[in-house]
């Protein structure tokens, strides 16, 4: 093989492996935000999701993504890749797969029986996340075909695991207390030190899901990955400070878990156009996301009452589309600020509704089904004590 | 023998271990629990401003002699307070009895 | 003065409070302790199946004037219970003196 | 009815819930607490070393029927003891009344 | 020097660094995994046995592994390796030695000496580990002359750590409470979260552990790499699910601690076959490993009486040596069930059983003399007090 | 762009991700050695200085230390730096530029004002540390021009960042308690296994640091950078061991929290001269380095009864002068050990006060003009409170 092709695929796998790593920052963000009595449920789903993500996907969910295109709407699948010449592929599209599969999750803890989320998990990573990620990625697809830009995933990875999170949150309902009186109330997490920790996990993982996905690192390919690099930075950094201020004037005091969450809605708002954008576009977007995230997880837990203990559904949905949309107006080439009219726009806003109309609309269904066969939820009892006891016979927290 | 139960503010408790060690109160237990009372805490959690009166405090339980109950009193009276809502409590209850484990000592002897 | 002390299942405790606080004893002071007593508890750790007594439960320490005493048992009674082993207990004792250490009032004044 | 209250050191809990249980004391509540007594317990923290009478322990609340007080202060006294400073001191006092939260219980039958 | 030479040593230094993380990962599971009064012991253990092993490793170690070969059986030693030119493998191996020294700590955790281990660790590695790894990884070694296979160290690291934490374990005895009248009573860690996250970490890391044993990524060597990810992926991921629904199904619940060790006992299981197995290959030598992990930890608990409070002899040992049989049924080229007849288990075989041996053999040597002399074992008052408050005069969690 | 070109800056890339995650390190050591009361201030603390560093040194930072060289003091500023061709440049160095700015949060932890702070940070990061970088690292700069060899930033970044930190501290007075009666107190650490995994983190990315730093791999390069690993590695080893037995003679028990910051002083220490030394001189620099720090962490707490939580000024001031002023007798080329004289020596010396000075002379003049406007320190209410619940109306730790 040459050294080129060499370079491209090692830069593949160590993002890759950057990527996965992000189980850990989303398992931190998630067991921290969370309360203590359900730390080891969470644990064991997203160890879970990861585990069936991973199988699932190479057992046939990289085909139906990845296989020859059928209609621009799905590959073809076939049982147990094999291809050894593609293993850097596989490997690097199923860490994104377990991410996908990992943001519901967050949004559905503390109340959701586990049996009914390790099925989901699968149907997640080896139907709906393929079949609208091969729309985009395959090469093939018909968004690919519309000129859609989604480089790493806003939403393709992020808005399909958000909105997924949202239809869940809303089906299994809020956590018992969440809401009284028709008002929201506080759940505090049990420890933001870790979910701080989980936050910088995943920053540092970022680098390569953005990175990595220019799928090449070879001639000019190095200087295009320096520069995503410094646009999700920026991007983060932006975010988390718009956050910060904006909880400031609106609580009076500079809110740590919605800077926090602030810093991952810029990572996803980026996602979509970070190498399509400048460093100054990329530095607005986060500030955006930023301002947005802080509004978004008011609206949805006051206004919808769908109770997100980690705020999954505007990080990564809310963000993943407003990202998405963002490329058309900040892309160097189509945007609309830099002279390419509305076109580019209006593409990015169809492939943002269709991948979620998608989403929501498989996930609703699959899990409706669910909740009227074995249930979504734990009984008030287990939910009361806390599943750890429950579920799993043992609590994370002793002496 | 009386049990003096004290719970005052977390931030208070040096000042008043120090004061009780001036007076020769050098026994005593303390734990943190939290306290419901006057007091109301502002919050801001995620998007959710709240106000709380579930509030951080520390629990003293001094075993004393008699003739210690009134110093010990002031003391805890003087030092823990701020004069503003929060302060806290003090309760003063019987105990009948007093053993040290070490030597079986009963009663005030138990408490020297 | 009377002390209730109450032992309850932490996941009765928001239904209490707020029942508490319906009856206007709005003033107390709990915090987490293991209790052993007739409950079990399956737990498994590591291949090792095993039964326990030790489970966690809620302190509560509700100081309260004469007069509060039977409606603060009725309360906790009736909303601590689910009829199953391991609700808990509850110990009324004498309090011989009460203090607000921001005001330093005393006796029932104290507990207002 | 009586509450003994047991301040022990830590690692002689084991041994001490182990003895209650043959004398069939079945119920209690325990919980973790600093305490300051006449113990000293040496420290070093980044070059300041220090020596602290604050002393991690173990709560124990046992409310017996009166029949029961003495043997298990003779058990508390035998089995928590070390010989050593910082053993610990137990605590009894008067109990009015004790109600069993899930049958209504009263008095000495909710403590069967 | 060549831009092949380049990219294999680079890749190899990136590795090397993706196993130095690991030693973050094994301190968390072990923190995790044993009561707080001991924290800062295992912290203390953990630190110092990568700080002694890189400086013994350095100072002697290495040649002993890898100097010139004096009969098959040991390298020749000299002091302070120092060619300039090989500092890569230097890196490389010292992060090996470390992991498999610390491998111990977890199995001896919460009532052995400090000075006592600092001494052993030592010992393993100058001598015990450089030893038996001269044996398959020298090059001309008498395993490798028997073509034994192990190619990233599920015998040569993780079996001699296991072996010898077997035989410190059964030196050092039970910790106090752990067996009564015959019974083994559980002692919980007391933070299981901090063993979930070091899971990550470790899962993480490893793919340099075995991706890095490639020890090239120039050429195709770039695909048997990403292959490695793959196998290496897949067999914990199917270990991990194995695990967790033999917990299930033994003790009615899907138990945390037993899925997140049966995470680790396909990682350890896949390394000696990483690069000689098929995808499919590495799923079922996972899921082999996820059903033996619970049942070694049980047997070695409960029939052994043996106390490991991280199941580090299973994980380690158990699967370790699992996992290199098992070369010998799944191996492309020479395994049992690909028409190579009993040839290539009959060596693994008999490499699992020699180096078995030794590790026992020696460590049994080293600790029953240390035991003799010095001692093993912590007072009955520092063990019931904790170890940090006697050891290290304070303790690690405050106010 | 040629393969070459390609495989240094994909290697600077990497190294700066590696870099990045420092940040996670920092903020572990610090929230693990503070109290729980502030944890959720030290957090914000240590995300907004990587917030605004990456915003304000990517906004004009980068150009005051690298643009055209002015005089051999400063780069030619400019906005908004946009050079696609060296977007890997200014990544790797906003990472820098992150560290030296988020050592000074650690010493003036648990009393300092957030707005303050973020003040501060700002100036830090696109003055005072951009100035004195440019003097040795653009190139041009006086220092560079009279030989002054500071590789990967002992002095550059973390004396810069450790001299603030004593300013800092200093100006901000002790945390209450923390002298009375003229006697230091401890005030413990309230999670030391946060600081320890802590302590993993930056070694981990001091790799990056230090390995980078050589800023290219290409031919020869790969040999250096192995080296550099291996020299960082042995130092923070020898540190650590030696710090630990340090302690131990002076307080009877190996000090956790003293050994932890043992192996980051070796770290430090090695970083001027990690690519101009060789291992042996590695691991004396080191051992060096894990006995000043017991003895600098004492006399700044006893003696000048400064009160640095972290310890950040003796480790990366102290430390850091340290081992810049070693590499003039370590150093292969021109130390004095190596028959080069006291030339290198002296101007070693030189650098290490000059920037001394200037990081001084710069923090004082910023800090006190903050000190007489806005304010440097809480109220005594907020102090003893926790900052968390004034600062920021919540608490990280619940239920
Ligand atoms: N009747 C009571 N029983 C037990 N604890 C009490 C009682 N009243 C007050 N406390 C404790 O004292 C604390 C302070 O009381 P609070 O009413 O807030 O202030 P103040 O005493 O200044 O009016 C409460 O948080 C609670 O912990
Ligand atoms: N005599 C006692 N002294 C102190 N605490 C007690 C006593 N008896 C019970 N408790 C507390 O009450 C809890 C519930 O008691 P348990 O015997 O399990 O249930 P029940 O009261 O329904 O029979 C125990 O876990 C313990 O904390
Ligand atoms: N008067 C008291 N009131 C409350 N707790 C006490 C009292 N005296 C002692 N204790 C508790 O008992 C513990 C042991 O007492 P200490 O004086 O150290 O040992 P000894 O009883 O052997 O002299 C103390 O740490 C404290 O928790």
């Amino acid at each position: 093989m040459d050294t080129n092709a060499v370079l491209d695929i090692m830069w593949i796998i160590i993002s890759g492996i950057l990527v996965f790593f992000m189980q850990a920052g989303f398992t931190l963000v998630e067991v921290g935000f969370t309360r203590s009595k359900n730390a080891g449920n969470i644990i064991m789903k997203n160890l879970m999701d990861l585990c069936i993500g991973s199988l699932g996907f190479w057992a046939i969910g990289y085909t139906v993504m990845y296989g020859d295109e059928i209609g621009g709407f799905i590959g073809t699948p076939s049982l147990f890749f094999s291809d050894m010449e593609n293993m850097h592929n596989l490997f690097f599209q199923t860490v994104f797969a377990a991410t996908a599969a990992t943001i519901v999750s967050g949004a559905i803890a503390e109340r959701t029986k586990f049996t009914t989320y390790l099925i989901f998990s699968l149907i997640m990573t080896v139907v709906i996340y393929p079949i609208s990620g091969n729309w985009v990625w395959q090469g093939e697809g018909w968004l690919t075909n519309l000129g859609f830009i989604d480089f790493a995933g806003s939403t393709v990875v992020h808005s399909v695991g958000g909105w997924s999170a949202l239809i869940a949150a809303f089906l299994v309902g809020p956590r018992l207390g969440k809401y009284t009186n028709g008002k929201s109330n506080a759940i505090q997490g049990h420890n933001i030190v870790l979910g701080a920790i989980g936050v910088f996990v995943l920053w540092f993982g970022w680098f390569g899901f953005n990175g990595g996905s220019q799928l090449a690192i070879s001639g000019d390919n190095v200087n295009a990955v320096s520069g995503i690099l410094i646009t999700t930075n920026l991007a983060a950094a932006a975010a988390a400070i718009a956050a910060m201020f904006v909880s400031w004037g609106l609580y009076g005091k500079p809110d740590v878990s919605m800077t926090l969450n602030g810093a991952l809605a810029g990572l996803v708002a980026i996602t979509a156009g970070c190498a399509a954008v400048s460093p100054v576009g990329a530095a607005i977007i986060g500030l955006v996301a930023g301002i947005v995230i802080v509004f978004s997880i008011e609206f949805i837990d006051k206004k919808l009452k769908i109770d997100d203990p980690v705020g999954a559904v505007s990080v990564h949905g809310v963000c993943g589309a407003l990202g998405t949309l963002l490329v058309g107006v900040f892309a160097l080439d189509g945007g609309l600020l830099y002279g390419g009219g509305f076109g580019l726009l209006g593409v990015q806003a169809t492939g943002v509704l269709a991948i979620g109309a998608w989403a929501i609309a498989t996930s609703f269904i699959v899990l409706y089904t669910l909740k009227k066969t074995i249930g979504l939820r734990v009984s008030k009892e287990e939910e009361v004590d806390g599943l750890d006891i429950h579920e799993h016979k043992s609590n994370v927290y002793n002496d | 023998m009386k049990k003096i139960e004290a719970i005052i503010r977390k931030s208070k408790f040096d000042e008043v271990k120090e004061a009780l060690h001036l007076i020769e109160v050098n026994f005593f237990s303390y734990w943190d629990v939290t306290g419901v009372g006057n007091e109301k805490q502002g919050h801001v959690y995620r998007g959710v401003s709240y106000s709380t009166s579930d509030i951080q405090r520390r629990y003293l339980s001094i075993v004393v002699s008699d003739h210690f109950l009134d110093r010990t009193i002031d003391v805890l009276l003087k030092t823990a307070s701020t004069g503003i809502v929060g302060d806290g409590k003090i309760f003063v209850s019987d105990v009948e009895e007093t053993y040290r484990i070490r030597t079986k000592e009963k009663g005030s002897d138990a408490l020297k």
